[in-house]
Formats: C-alpha cells, sequence, structure tokens
C-alpha cells in the first residue's frame, strides 16, 4: 500500500490539567479501514478530536496527505477534506434534518444523488427530512451525524462509535455505506466498541491503553487470535 | 474661613445644568465680595460634592459637608427628589441649606424646615407667571403635561392662577413621563378644542428629554386654530422653538432679558470666563451666590446658624434677575417672571424670547403650603 | 451495496387549529386595525393614530433589527446596542449640521443627499465599533448571558461616556432638513413627512435582511454555531468570521436606527439608545428570537398599540408595552415566530 | 402468578401528524425482565417517556400497582416508583461523581426540602452513594465531575442513578451502548442482580442480541410506534416480523 | 461551633480567610476606627449591600435563576418600613411592622413571579422580571400621594436611634443613636447572612444546584423543580426586603432611584460576579470592594487627574466628572480577570 494518508508521530495532548494522550503513533493506511480499539477512557475519543483539532496537541505531528496539519485550524482541516462524526453526534438540535444536511454540504448546494444514496443507507433521514433533528430517536440521531459526514466526498472519515444505538439491520446497510466509500477510493479510521462490526469492516487495528497505542496490526490477525484480544482488551470472543 | 458647600448632580442626566449652576455660583460670590471671595477679611472656602443625582448619596454627601468638613453653608441640588432627601439633614445638623435650582414646590411646603431657603423659583412661581403671561378674557386652554406628581402640580397651580384671569382650562392632557410619539395625545386635544370658539392655547408642561412642542407643531395645530404656548428653557433648547415664532410664555431668565447693572456684570463676566452667554441655570446660581454672601454679612458671621436665619427671613438683595426677597413664612425667594413672545432673528439658530413685559413679584401671589 | 429495510411510520391528519396557529401572527395587524377603527370611531383620527403607528413601527423596526441578528441569531445579550444607536445618532447629526448649506435649502435631492451621506457615515463609524466591541468586549463571553450583560452594560456605560467627553453633555437640539419639516394632511389625518421616510428605510432595510438571510448560508450558520461551534467548525466553516460579519453588520444597523430616531427626536443625548433598549429587547422577544419577520410584526404592533391605547385610555399607555409582552408570552412562551429556542 | 406492577392501556402520542407511540397495551409483572425491542424509530424511547412521564400522552393510560398514574407529574411518577435511565447521557456534568448520586439518595429520601440542616452532616446518604459506587466500580473516579469522564463512563453512572433510586419499576435504554465489551459485562451482571430480586420488574431498551438471549424473560416488539409482538425470546427472535424489519442481513453476508 | 455557625461552608483559602476576617473586624468596629460621617454612611451601604447581594446569589449563583426584579423587593421592604413609620407614626413597631409586612409582600409576588418561570424560558423569564420591576417603579410614581412618587419619602425612626439621642463617648467617640442605628444594621446583615450561608449549605441548597446544572434530570430523580425554584426565589425575595428594611431604617429617606432603579441592578449584578457567582464569600467580597469603589472613586480620579493636568486628554478622562466611564472600565474588566469572580480565583490560586 501506498504512503498513509495520516500519520501521528508522538503525539501529546493535555486536557485542562491532565495528560491524556501520551505519545501516540498512528498510521492511517490509504483507502483502507482503520479501526481504533481499546477499552473506555484509554483516549480514543481524545486521539480522533486530537486529529480534527478540537483539542491542540502539546507535541508530537500530524500529517496528513504528507502536509504538517498539526497546528491549521479546525475548519482548515476540515476543508482538506477531513469528515468527522463526533462521539457525541453533534447534531444540531434545533435545526431540520434538511438544515443539518445543507450546512454538511460546505462547498455548495447538496448534491441530489448523493442525498438520495443517503436517503438509501439511512431511510428515516427522508422521512423526518423536514422536522427538527432535535426530536430523533437516538438512533436517527446517529444515522444525521453519520449522513452529515459523508454529504461530501471526503479523503479521510474519522468516525467515534457509530453503530451505538444502532439496530443490527441499519447496522448492516451503514457496514455496506462504509465499504462503498472504501470503494470510491476514501480511507476510514474507525472507533468501535461493537467487535463484530470492527472485524467485518476493518482492514488494520490498532489498539490503544492508557494514552498509548499498544498494538498495530491486521485485523485478522487480531480477529484471530482470542488470547491477544484476551490481553489488549479484556475480552473474549467466547462470551460474544 | 468661611466655608460653602455646594452639593449638586454634578454627574448624570443634569450634568450640562449642575455645570451652569455651579459657575453661577461662583460668579455671584466673585461678584458680592468684590472679587476678593472674602467677607470681612474671612476667606470663603468652597466645597464641591457629587450627589451623582442619587438622593441617598445627596443625603450622605451633606451630612458629611456639615459633619466632616464642617460647612456654615450648603447650596444645591438640581434635582427635587435628592433636595427632599436632604432637607432633614440641614435640620438635623442645624445648618442653613440654600436650594437652588430644584424646583418641587414642597420643598419650600409640606417637607420644608427651618433652616431650607431657596433661591430658585419654584413649580407655582412658573405656573403662575405661565398663567398670568397666557390668561385673559375669552381665551381657552388645553395643558399638556407628563403624568406625575410634578406634572399635575404644575397644572393645578397653572389652572388655578389662569381662572382668577377669566380664561378657562377646557382639557388636560396627561402622557407617560417617557413619551416619545405624541400623534395620540394631539389627536385628543385636537377633538376637545376643534370646536371651541374665540382665542385658543395648547399649554405644555415638559420636563426632561423628548420634545412635544415640535411635533405637535408639526401635525398642524393651527388647522384648529389652536397656539401652542410654554415656559422657557436653556439656550440649546430654545432650538426647537425656532420653528414657533410668535409662541409667548412665560419664562425664568434670558440672558437679554433682565436690564440690570448685575445681569450685565453676569453677562459681561461671563463672555469673558466662557466665551458664552449665561444661561438658564447661572442666573440662579449668581442669584444663590449672592444671598450667601449677603445673609452672612447681614449676621455678621457664618458660625451663628441662628443668626444667620433671622438675618436671611426678609432679606433683600439685587440679583441678575433684579431683586429677590426671601419671604419670612416658606424661605421662598420671590423673584419676577418674563412674559416672552419667541422671534426668530438672524446670526441666532434658535428662536429668541423677546420680553413682551415684566410680571413682577405681587403680580404673582405665590400659596404658602408649609 | 444494500438498502435498509422498510421504515413507514404512521401519519394522522394535521388538525385545523394547529393550521391557523402558525398563520395567527401575521393576523395580527390587520385585525388590531380593525379593533382600532372599532373602538376609536372618528375616521380621520383613526387615519392618523393607524399610519404614524405604523410609521413609529418601522422606525422602531430600524432600531430592533440589529438586535434580532445579534441577540436573536448570535445569542448574545448586547446592551451595547443601545451605546450604538446613539453613536449613530450623534456622527449622523454632526454630519447632517455641517452640511447645513444642503439641509436648509428646500430641495428634496439635497435634503436626502445630506441624509444619505449621514447614514453612511453613521453605519461606518458604528460598524467599526462594532467590530471592535465583538474583538474585545463580547469574544469572551458568547454563550454566558450574564456575564453579557455585564460587560457589554460596561461598553455602554464606556461609550455613553466617550460620547460626553467628544461632543459634551448638553443635549443637542437641531431641525429636520427642510423638506422633512411639517405634515402632509389627507382626509383630516396629518402624518408627519418625516414618518413616511422612516416608512420606506424601515421597508427596504426588511426585504433585504430576508433576502440575505433566505438566500444565503449564514443564518444557518449562525444558529448552527451557537448550538455547537466545534461541530461548524469541522463541518469546515470559519465560524468566528462569520460571527464577527454579523455582529458588525447588527451594529451598523443599531447606527441606522440611530439616525432615523435621532431626526424623529431632533434632539440628541448619550442615553438616548439607552432608552429604547428595553422596546427594543421587547420588539426581538416577542416577535421570536432570530425572525426578521417576527420583528417588523412586533415592531408594528407595539407602534399600533401605543398609539391606539395612548388616544383611547393613556393611562394604561404606561404599561400597554409590558403588557403586550406579557400576553404574547403567555400565548407563544418563545415568541410569535421563533427560529431560534430561547435558553 | 405474581402481581402486575406496571400496566400501560392503549398509550399513543402524535406529534404534529406523526403517531409515534400507537396504542400499545401491555403490563409487566414483578420479578420479570422484558426487553423492548424494535428497529430505530419505533417509538421505544417514546413509550419510556411516556410511561415516565417525560412527554403527555395523546390518549391512553399508564397504571402503577393498579393506580392510574396518568395524570401525575415527572417526579410524582418517579417518587412513585418509576425509576428511569436515559438513552442519551444525562447528568449533572459539573458536579462530583459522588454528588450525582448523592442527590439521587437524597431524593429517594425525601430530604430536599430541609432548609436549616447542613448536607454534609447527612452522613448515611454519603455512604449509601459510596456503595452504589462500588457496585459500578466507580467509586476510584468519586471526586471527579462528570465532565471529565469517558462515554463509557458516563454510561455506568447512568446506571448508578438509576440503581440509587431503587425503583419498583427500572427502565434502562440502552445501557451498554458505547461500553467497551469488559465493561458491559459489569452492568449486565448488575442487572441479573436486579432481576434475582423479585420484587420489581425491569424493562429494557436493547439492540444486542447476545445482551437479550442472555437476560430477557420476555420480549416485546416495537414497530412504527405499534406493539407487534410479545412473548418469550426464543419465539419472538424467531418471528419474521423481527428478522425482516429489525435484524436485516446479518453483517458477514453483506 | 464556629464550623456550624458557617455551615460548614469554609472559605478553604488562606488569604480569603484573611480578607474576610479584615472585613468584619472592620465592619463591627466602624464606628470606632473610622468616625467620619462619610465613612459610616459607607460602612452601613457595605452590610446592607452584602446581603442583599448574597441574596441575589442564591437565586442566580445557585439556583440559575435570573431576575432583574431584585431591587423591586429591596424597594418593597424599604417602603414598608417607611409607610408603616409615616401611618404609624415614628416608633419601633412601626419599624417591626413594616419590615415584616414588606418580607411577606415580597414573598408574595414572587410567588406570583416565580409561576412565571414554569412558563417561559431563563432569558425570557429575566425580561419578564425586567417588565414587572419597571411597571412596579410606574406604579410608585403614580400613587405619589401614597409613595412620595419621585420625591420619595421622608420619615422619623425612634429617637434612639437618631444623633439626636447622646450615649457619651467611647475612646474619645461620641456615641449616638446613629451608633445604634449602625449596629442594628450590622448585626441585622450579619444573621441574614449567616442565614442565607445556613440555606445554601442544606439539602435544599444542593437541589438548586442539581437543578441550575440539569433540571430535566433533576426532576426525573424526583425533585419538583417549579416548587424549588419558587421557593428559593421567595426567600430570596423575602431577604432582600429585609435588608431594603435595614436601608430605609439607616437612611431614613426612600425614594424610586434609591431602592427601585435599574442601575442598583445593574450593580448588584457586577458585585455578585467580581465576588464569585455561587459562593456567597463572593457577596461580601463584591459588595465591599463595588461600594468603596462608588464611593471613593471620585475622589481618588480627582487627585488623578491633578497630577496628569499636564496629558491633556488624559487628565479629560480622569476627571471626577467622567467616574461612570470607569465604572464602565470596572464592568468589563472584573469581567475579563475574575471569570469565576475573586473568590474562585483566591480557591483557586491556592
Ligand atoms: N473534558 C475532559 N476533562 C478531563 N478529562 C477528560 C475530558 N475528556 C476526557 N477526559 C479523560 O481522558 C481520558 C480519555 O478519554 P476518551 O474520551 O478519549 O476515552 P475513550 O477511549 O474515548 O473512552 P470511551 O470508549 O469510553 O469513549 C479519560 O480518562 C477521560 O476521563
Ligand atoms: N418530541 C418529539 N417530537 C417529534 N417527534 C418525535 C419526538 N420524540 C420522538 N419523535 C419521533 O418518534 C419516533 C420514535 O422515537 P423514539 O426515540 O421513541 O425511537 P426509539 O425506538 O427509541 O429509536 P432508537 O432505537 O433509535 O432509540 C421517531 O421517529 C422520532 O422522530
Ligand atoms: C437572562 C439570561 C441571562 C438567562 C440565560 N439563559 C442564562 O442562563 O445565562
Ligand atoms: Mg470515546
Ligand atoms: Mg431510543
Amino acid at each position: 500500500m501506498s504512503d498513509p494518508v495520516l500519520s501521528l508521530r508522538d503525539v501529546h495532548t493535555d486536557i485542562a490539567q491532565y495528560h491524556i494522550l501520551q505519545g501516540v503513533d498512528l498510521d492511517v493506511p490509504r483507502g483502507g479501514v482503520t479501526m481504533l480499539l481499546g477499552r473506555n477512557g484509554v483516549g480514543k475519543t481524545t486521539t480522533l478530536r486530537t486529529i480534527i483539532g478540537h483539542w491542540k496537541a502539546k507535541s508530537g505531528t500530524i500529517a496528513y496527505n504528507g502536509d504538517e496539519i498539526t497546528s491549521l485550524p479546525v475548519p482548515a482541516r476540515a476543508r482538506a477534506g477531513i469528515g468527522f462524526v463526533p462521539e457525541d453526534m453533534g447534531i444540531f438540535a434545533d435545526l431540520t434534518v434538511e438544515e443539518n444536511m445543507t450546512l454538511a454540504a460546505a462547498s455548495g448546494p447538496l448534491d441530489p444523488q448523493r442525498r438520495d444514496w443517503l436517503f438509501t443507507v439511512f431511510p428515516p433521514l427522508r422521512t423526518f427530512w423536514h422536522s427538527e433533528a432535535g426530536n430523533l430517536s437516538g438512533g436517527q440521531k446517529q444515522m444525521l451525524s453519520i449522513a452529515r459526514a459523508m454529504a461530501e466526498e471526503r479523503s479521510l472519515y474519522l468516525i467515534d462509535e457509530p453503530t451505538k444505538g444502532l439496530a443490527p439491520a441499519i447496522i448492516s446497510t451503514m457496514a455496506g455505506a462504509l465499504r462503498e466509500l472504501k470503494r470510491q477510493g476514501a480511507s476510514i479510521l474507525l472507533v468501535e466498541q461493537n467487535f463484530a462490526v470492527a472485524k467485518a469492516l476493518g482492514d488494520t487495528a490498532a489498539v490503544m491503553e492508557d494514552g498509548r497505542i499498544v498494538w498495530t496490526g491486521a485485523m485478522a490477525e487480531l480477529a484471530g487470535d482470542a488470547e491477544l484480544q484476551e490481553r489488549l482488551m479484556g475480552l473474549s470472543m467466547e462470551a460474544h | 474661613e468661611i466655608r460653602i458647600a455646594h452639593v449638586y448632580g454634578k454627574t448624570g442626566p443634569f450634568e450640562a445644568y449642575a455645570k451652569q449652576s455651579h459657575d453661577g455660583l461662583m460668579m455671584g460670590l466673585a461678584y458680592a465680595t468684590g472679587g476678593t471671595m472674602e467677607i470681612d477679611g474671612e476667606p470663603i472656602v468652597v466645597i464641591e460634592k457629587d450627589t451623582q443625582l442619587k438622593p441617598d448619596l445627596g443625603k450622605a454627601l451633606l451630612a458629611e459637608a456639615y459633619g466632616d468638613d464642617d460647612a456654615h453653608i450648603a447650596v444645591g441640588p438640581v434635582s427635587s427628589g435628592v433636595a427632599l432627601a436632604m432637607l432633614p439633614v440641614a435640620e438635623e445638623y442645624e445648618r442653613v441649606l440654600i436650594v437652588e435650582p430644584a424646583v418641587a414646590d414642597s420643598i419650600t411646603g409640606e417637607n420644608w424646615n427651618r433652616y431650607i431657603f431657596r433661591t430658585g423659583r419654584n413649580s407655582s412661581q412658573d405656573a403662575i407667571a405661565n398663567a398670568v403671561a397666557l390668561g385673559g378674557k375669552d381665551v381657552t386652554v388645553a395643558t399638556l403635561a407628563q403624568d406625575y406628581a410634578f406634572g399635575r402640580d404644575g397644572v393645578a397651580a397653572f389652572k388655578e392662577a389662569i381662572e382668577k384671569t377669566g380664561a378657562v382650562v377646557a382639557y388636560e392632557e396627561y402622557v407617560p413621563t417617557d413619551t416619545t410619539d405624541f400623534t395620540a395625545a394631539a389627536e385628543r386635544i385636537f377633538q376637545n378644542m376643534a370646536d371651541v370658539e374665540g382665542d385658543k392655547k395648547l399649554f405644555i408642561i415638559w420636563a426632561g428629554g423628548g420634545n412635544p412642542m415640535g411635533k405637535i407643531n408639526a401635525m398642524d395645530p393651527s388647522r384648529f386654530g389652536l397656539e401652542i404656548a410654554t415656559g422657557g428653557n436653556i439656550l440649546a433648547a430654545l432650538t426647537a422653538y425656532k420653528e414657533l415664532p410668535g409662541m409667548e410664555g412665560a419664562t425664568y431668565y434670558y440672558y437679554e432679558i433682565p436690564k440690570n447693572p448685575v445681569n450685565d456684570w453676569l453677562v459681561e463676566e461671563h463672555m469673558k470666563r466662557f466665551g458664552t452667554p449665561p444661561d438658564f441655570f447661572t442666573a440662579g446660581g449668581m442669584s444663590a451666590g449672592i444671598a450667601v454672601v449677603e445673609a452672612i454679612k447681614a449676621a455678621g458671621g457664618a458660625e451663628d446658624t441662628e443668626a444667620l436665619i433671622d438675618a436671611m427671613e426678609g432679606l433683600e438683595w439685587a440679583s441678575p434677575k433684579g431683586p429677590m426677597r426671601f419671604r419670612a413664612e416658606d424661605h421662598q425667594a420671590l423673584q419676577v417672571m418674563y412674559h416672552f413672545r419667541t422671534e426668530v432673528q438672524v446670526g441666532k439658530d434658535y428662536g429668541v424670547p423677546v420680553l413682551v413685559r415684566e410680571i413682577g413679584i405681587d403680580e404673582m401671589d405665590i400659596p404658602i403650603r408649609n | 451495496m444494500s438498502s435498509a429495510p422498510e421504515h413507514k411510520p404512521t401519519f394522522a391528519a394535521v388538525s385545523l387549529s394547529e393550521q391557523i396557529g402558525t398563520a395567527a401572527p401575521f393576523l395580527l395587524i390587520p385585525v388590531l386595525v380593525v379593533l382600532g377603527f372599532v373602538a376609536i370611531g372618528a375616521p380621520s383620527s383613526w387615519l392618523t393614530l393607524t399610519v404614524s403607528g405604523l410609521a413609529m413601527g418601522t422606525m422602531i423596526f430600524i432600531m430592533a433589527s440589529g438586535l434580532t441578528l445579534v441577540f436573536g441569531l448570535m445569542d448574545v445579550i448586547n446592551f451595547g446596542h443601545g451605546a450604538f444607536i446613539s453613536v449613530g445618532a450623534f456622527v449622523g447629526i454632526s454630519v447632517l449640521m455641517t452640511l447645513g448649506g444642503w439641509t436648509e435649502a428646500p430641495s428634496l435631492a439635497l435634503n436626502m443627499g445630506a441624509v444619505l451621506l449621514a447614514v453612511v457615515a453613521a453605519m461606518a463609524v458604528t460598524g467599526v465599533l462594532g467590530w471592535g466591541f465583538e474583538r474585545i468586549i463580547v469574544r469572551p463571553v458568547y454563550g454566558a448571558h450574564l456575564k453579557q450583560i455585564l460587560i457589554t452594560v460596561g461598553g455602554l456605560i464606556v461609550i455613553e461616556q466617550l460620547i460626553h467627553v467628544v461632543w459634551g453633555p448638553e443635549e443637542i437640539f437641531f431641525t429636520r432638513p427642510e423638506t422633512l419639516k411639517g405634515a402632509v394632511t389627507f382626509g383630516g389625518a396629518a402624518v408627519e413627512k418625516y414618518r413616511l421616510l422612516a416608512v420606506v428605510v424601515g421597508i427596504a432595510l426588511f426585504v433585504a435582511m430576508r433576502m440575505v438571510l433566505r438566500r444565503t448560508k449564514i443564518g444557518l450558520i449562525v444558529r448552527a454555531g451557537v448550538e455547537n461551534g466545534e461541530m461548524v467548525e469541522a463541518l469546515g466553516y470559519r465560524l468566528r468570521l462569520v460571527f464577527i460579519g454579523v455582529f458588525i453588520a447588527g451594529s451598523a444597523l443599531a447606527g441606522l436606527g440611530g439616525v432615523m430616531w435621532g431626526l424623529y427626536q431632533e434632539v440628541i443625548t448619550a442615553g438616548m439608545g439607552e432608552e429604547m433598549m428595553i422596546l427594543v429587547f421587547i420588539v426581538v422577544i416577542i416577535g421570536g428570537l432570530g425572525s426578521v419577520e417576527g420583528a417588523f410584526i412586533g415592531a408594528l404592533l407595539v407602534g399600533l398599540l401605543q398609539n391606539y391605547v395612548a388616544f383611547l385610555e393613556p393611562k394604561l399607555a404606561l404599561v400597554s408595552n409590558i403588557a403586550l409582552m406579557t400576553a404574547i408570552l403567555l400565548w407563544r412562551p418563545q415568541g410569535m415566530l421563533p427560529v431560534v429556542k430561547a435558553k | 402468578m405474581t402481581q402486575t406492577l406496571l400496566e400501560t392501556d392503549g398509550l399513543t402520542v402524535r406529534f404534529g401528524g406523526h403517531v409515534a407511540v400507537d396504542g400499545i397495551s401491555c403490563s409487566f409483572r414483578a420479578g420479570e425482565l422484558t426487553a423492548i425491542v424494535g428497529p430505530n424509530g419505533a417509538g421505544k424511547t417514546t413509550y419510556f417517556n411516556l410511561i415516565s412521564g417525560q412527554i403527555p400522552a395523546s390518549a391512553g393510560r399508564v397504571k402503577l400497582l393498579g393506580e392510574d398514574i396518568t395524570g401525575l407529574g415527572v417526579a410524582q411518577r418517579c417518587r412513585r416508583g418509576l425509576g428511569r435511565a436515559f438513552q442519551l447521557t444525562n447528568l449533572f456534568p459539573n458536579l462530583s461523581v459522588l454528588e450525582n448520586v448523592r442527590l439521587v439518595i437524597q431524593a429517594h429520601r425525601q430530604k430536599g426540602f430541609s432548609l436549616f440542616s447542613m448536607a454534609d452532616s447527612h452522613t448515611e446518604m454519603t455512604t449509601a452513594a459510596l456503595a452504589v459506587l462500588e457496585r459500578v466500580r466507580l467509586d476510584t473516579l468519586r471526586h471527579n465531575t462528570v465532565a471529565e469522564l469517558s462515554h463509557g463512563n458516563q454510561r455506568k453512572l447512568e446506571v448508578a442513578l438509576l440503581i440509587a433510586l431503587d425503583p419498583m419499576v427500572y427502565m434502562f435504554d440502552e445501557p451498554t451502548a458505547g461500553m467497551s465489551v469488559d465493561e458491559a459485562p459489569v452492568v449486565l451482571d448488575l442487572i441479573a442482580e436486579l432481576k434475582a430480586d423479585r420484587e420489581r420488574t425491569i424493562l429494557l431498551v436493547e439492540h444486542k442480541m447476545d445482551v437479550i438471549r442472555s437476560l430477557a424473560d420476555r420480549i416485546i416488539v416495537l414497530h412504527n410506534g405499534a406493539l407487534v409482538a410479545d412473548g418469550p425470546p426464543a419465539e419472538v427472535m424467531a418471528s419474521d416480523i423481527v428478522q425482516e424489519a429489525y435484524m436485516g442481513r446479518e453483517l458477514e453476508d453483506v | 461551633m464556629l464550623v456550624n455557625l458557617l455551615s460548614g461552608d469554609k472559605p478553604r483559602s488562606a488569604l480569603l480567610t484573611v480578607i474576610l476576617l479584615v472585613i468584619l473586624v472592620a465592619l463591627a468596629l466602624a464606628p470606632f476606627l473610622f468616625p467620619g460621617v462619610r465613612s459610616l454612611e459607607t460602612a452601613a451601604r457595605i452590610c446592607i449591600f452584602i446581603v442583599l447581594v448574597a441574596s441575589y446569589d442564591l437565586l442566580l449563583g445557585y439556583s440559575g435563576i435570573v431576575s432583574f426584579a431584585h431591587t423591586m423587593f429591596f424597594g418593597l421592604g424599604a417602603y414598608g418600613v417607611a409607610l408603616a413609620s409615616v401611618h404609624m407614626g415614628r416608633g419601633f413597631d412601626a419599624l417591626v411592622v413594616g419590615a415584616g409586612l414588606g418580607a411577606i409582600a415580597s414573598a408574595v409576588v414572587a410567588l406570583l413571579i416565580g409561576l412565571f418561570s414554569l412558563r417561559v424560558r431563563a432569558i425570557f423569564f429575566a425580561m419578564i422580571t425586567l417588565a414587572v420591576a419597571s411597571a412596579v417603579a410606574v406604579l410608585v410614581s403614580q400613587f405619589s400621594g401614597l409613595t412620595g412618587g419621585e420625591d420619595g419619602l421622608n420619615y422619623k425612626v425612634p429617637r434612639e436611634l437618631t444623633p439626636a439621642f447622646r450615649l457619651g463617648e467611647i475612646f474619645g467617640v461620641r456615641v449616638s443613636g446613629k451608633t445604634l442605628n449602625y449596629y442594628l444594621v450590622f448585626f441585622g446583615s450579619l444573621a441574614l447572612f449567616l442565614l442565607l450561608l445556613r440555606i445554601v449549605n442544606s439539602p435544599f441548597g444542593r437541589v438548586l444546584q442539581a437543578i441550575r446544572e440539569n433540571d430535566f434530570r433533576a426532576e426525573a430523580i424526583g425533585y419538583r423543580v417549579v416548587a424549588y425554584r419558587t421557593l428559593a426565589t421567595c426567600l430570596s425575595a423575602a431577604v432582600a426586603a429585609l435588608a431594603g428594611s435595614l436601608f430605609a431604617i439607616w437612611l431614613r429617606y426612600v425614594g424610586p432611584d434609591t431602592t427601585l432603579s435599574f442601575e442598583i441592578m445593574l450593580d448588584i449584578l457586577l458585585m455578585v460576579v467580581i465576588g464569585g457567582m455561587g459562593t456567597m464569600y463572593g457577596a461580601v467580597i463584591g459588595a465591599t470592594i463595588f461600594v468603596l469603589a462608588q464611593n471613593y472613586l471620585q475622589t481618588l480620579m480627582g487627585s488623578a487627574s491633578e497630577a496628569t493636568t499636564a496629558i491633556p486628554l488624559l487628565s479629560q478622562l480622569l476627571d471626577p466628572d467622567r467616574w461612570l466611564l470607569w465604572l464602565g472600565v470596572l464592568f468589563v474588566l472584573s469581567v475579563y480577570f475574575f471569570p469565576t469572580g475573586i473568590v474562585g480565583r483566591l480557591r483557586a490560586g491556592r
């Protein structure tokens, strides 16, 4: 595979007085799905927020398509082609679904074809196109948040726990959508707790522990090695 | 030394008036002491205090002036509300307070105490003077005033006085103090005055911001043969009078009207010091200044308050408005007022109040209300 | 590529009352006008009161328009708006006074030219002032209403005092340009000429603002930004620029309002804007935050009601606006046509 | 036949024209854990909202211990024994983890209106709160403010508050969403313990099939606001409606 | 014991403790430390405003309710005493009755307003309180027969509380009724303050904080939010009224500008923020600093502009008549440098 689309080198991030990221090294290969895994509170979300720029990295470098973006303002990173699905979904509750999507298409009007494609992936968006996003169900909000990131062609997607609160049927269609993006050449960095999804989607995986990446490799390798999972994530396939 | 405290609202909405009043006071002291600022060798010290137009602060400051600074006489303030709060302090400290230019009747009325004197005119003097100026047989008047105590008292006094002249007050309109749109008021007045016969006037009593004259005039009251009338005001405000040439009323002071040495000196000196003619409240300040000096001279010193009071009751002195007299009953200074008509004059960007006639002290019987 | 299973939530018909409810605010004005006619009787008086009431309404709208952006959309409780109104008036009137030749000439063209120059100057100055205000005063307090109130009141006081320093403490009296003096009389009604100018300006402004907010994403960006700025930036928008821009626009509009109001009053004081603030807030609130239409209707309501009430029962004029606000908030706790939800 | 604790009868709500919950009649018995499943937007959370009173019903009734509580407000219902944990975490962000739980205990013991005693002098409440935190393994974080917690830990606190409330009817809305696979069991074991107490009844909204299999005595299925299936897990899981509308295809064969 | 008096709410900062002690001692011995008329006025004012501000903080800082009607309650208390003294005649009974009725009236009005918070959002609630307050101001000026209108009311308090009542000397300071009056104010304020301190640290106080944080969830765990909010509003209104009564007893004058004006409302707001929202001690510090500034800023500036007469514009800006300018600057700076208030600063900087 060619050079990574995104690479973090020894990234440290503080939140308030806490030292959260303690030297993260991470490569996201171009055109692949990279799973970012780990227990609760190890720093996955913080990593994503540092990449998009919501937290500023205290030290270390973040390179995107070979250019350093460590000190770019957030909008600049977004316009460089990074799409972001935050953990809390970050939907605009007071705006309608339509308005949320209109905003999501930052570089012009929303392309009708793309919109219809998103409708087939997340049907409720069509049904509730004109209703207030704040009134959507938990899962529907999650869908909107993902759809928003997909509203325009992006070359890198940062997605934080997209499947939480989604019904199995939607999960599988969403998985399909992500594969579709990948097919179009996009790269994806995906935080996921649902191991089945991770296994089905991930090409490569990185596992975090206490603000560091403690293991990287092929997803298949991790999926195949129960004892490794046990050690890294206190998880054994048997239980699930 | 003789300590005079000037306790007045230097800052706040009345800042402009306050400045005039203070300049006047200083010039009055200067004039009455022949520029020496000394009375029988005793130097005069003027202590300034800013009430910020807050009654509680005024109270504290006057107490401070009498108590801490040991002032013999205090002068001020600008606002009636502050003045009323201050009155009891004078009584407590048994020192004289000369009220200038606060106008509320109750200062020399129910809230008065024997330590209170007032050189400024009170509202009834204003109202009555206007009544005398406007009144007469088969004159019908409508009034417009702000809907609070000050406005209503003014109209009451005006009505009482003008009815003595044979005129009738056919209609009274009161509007909220902060009114900016006078359409409704005008309409009501027009409706009520439209089919009145004879000589019709609309008398306006207005304090503070807003400018009812201009707005009502713009609605062309002449359609109903209605003439606008009102009292005098500071020079700046006379700009609005320019639109109403020929308007009549009674004013307290306009620098070109009084003809006497004191006023001549005031105008000349003011021009010299500030390059502008003296204004409405400058004259008042000066009257107070002169009164202070005359009183102290007459009492032979400022130490003994009782002596001061005796000397001041009935004291008569020469002010920019000619002779003034503290009447013994309520310590209100009686003074002439001026019946004027506005004229547009070249080189003046305001409507000039030109003297029609001087209204003598005994033409106005100002009720004693204490 | 798969698609999700069927999803058809059940929909019942929306009741008629709900449909009427949405239209109600737009009906208020005509209803009020008719009620006015019934209550007042005398047609000429009714005409005078109605026309000048609506005119007063548009003047209030001009002053409120800026606040619908800053308070309505950006959710900033900006008492500085009052100061901008005053500054606008002082700058504008000063310009007019230096153009004495133009204003005293009985030529509509010259007079309008002078007024136009005054407006431009005022909006320029207040716009710049707004820019500085946003940087220094408002930026640290986005989202914190209380601090907004305090810090902007601080700014208000400072600016007012600076007006004192520059223009002196006296109120400045002046007279309108020649052709704007006096009234036009028709059918026994007399309406100040100047009010007609105000109507024209107000309506033009209303249409322009509506266009901008409809045709661009600015409104959306601001609303979304207030709710979740991080996310708006993550979508690629330079939120700061948008906020600054909108704030400047709001301030400039305050300047415009100041000139118009000053010309109406024919006397200006440093406190004139502050005195209007409560009224202006009321207008924005009853209109519904962020809604230009709402603010416009609200302003007209205030103007009309003031005149009618003052004519019918002056005592009540003391509280008519307060009553109006309370009534409307009891009827619609979010205001008539809310665009933004109140916090 | 154990006693019925909670009962809904033709419970319905409309938003504008949209019927989000469509005449659901259902009763829940003590000692029973009922899983509520259904596609996103089926009306599960809204059904909870109607039961706990967050949203007023357009039609239908809610009965607790046979008593009609439809007219009561949220707080009153809560005091009568309806406990609710939220799908989207909903806590007191700037208070400490301990204070969050302590407040619930204080509410449960109705101490809210004591004006002149010192809160800290009520040590018994603090100890009770600590006990609850230990059960969800958050005692180590008790002095952190909630805003400082990671998402997963906030989910655990959400559960802790419900347990501290000690209600008759527990309503869990996707308690393990976003919880890591080693943390989830902690919560699930807790729920199992609660179940052991035969006095209570538990309503559980969950999308994770394995969780449902391991805990549920009964499953009800909502679809487009209506109750479309009700019965023992195996049976319901097998039904077409669930396979079609809910499960969709299994991930692997996408 | 002491801890109990403070309801276990310790200053939690050495420096803060020292400052508070200094203020306490200074106020307790004011008549003897600063015998001047003016300084005693200032001291009394500080005492009263500490209570007023603290009562407002109960609403704002602890309950997150923003009301602009607080001066109205302050006024109700003041007018209560004034009217009682006018109509019942000079006497302690008048003071007690006036204060009592004032407090009750305030609580009732607060109850009515409180019910609004049911319907409208916080920010509109603030605007409605603003409207109600201004309506009351209008009424006061309308019923001038009763209230004295703009001019306000002068009245007499018992002779024992006036300077005329002489009691000889202590440490060379003349002790008079005024001194007694001051101590009435001082101890009255102290008691009210400690009461508030207790309330905010009671279980009730904790609930208020919970509601401020997340009223939706507070309701969901069984607290009837409206009931708590309303009670908080009533309590704070009643205390504000009592502060007003003390003020009236001290001033022997009430008028709209002294008790009802929006200016004072803003001053209160600023004092809360300077001191630090949601901490009663903030009220103490905020009120002290602000009242001192208000009373001595002008004097200070006077000398400052003397010193700078050379520099034209600056001396113009420092002219005592421009004191408001600097007050405005104070507003701005206090928000800048004390985002969490002085108390917040001190506690953080431990
Ligand atoms: N705003 C904050 N202030 C202080 N600490 C924080 C804040 N946000 C997160 N943290 C801490 O940073 C660490 C990492 O948090 P993060 O949200 O990145 O974890 P995570 O891996 O996303 O966990 P989860 O799987 O639960 O989402 C956690 O220990 C958390 O307590
Ligand atoms: N306050 C509201 N106003 C309008 N529509 C609403 C409101 N609340 C919920 N809805 C609609 O009702 C439907 C049911 O929502 P609900 O949250 O109950 O779904 P759910 O079953 O919990 O879904 P999920 O599994 O995604 O949480 C959704 O389509 C939602 O859009
Ligand atoms: C009136 C506003 C200050 C209230 C606002 N919602 C706040 O809580 O800050
Ligand atoms: Mg996370
Ligand atoms: Mg749900």
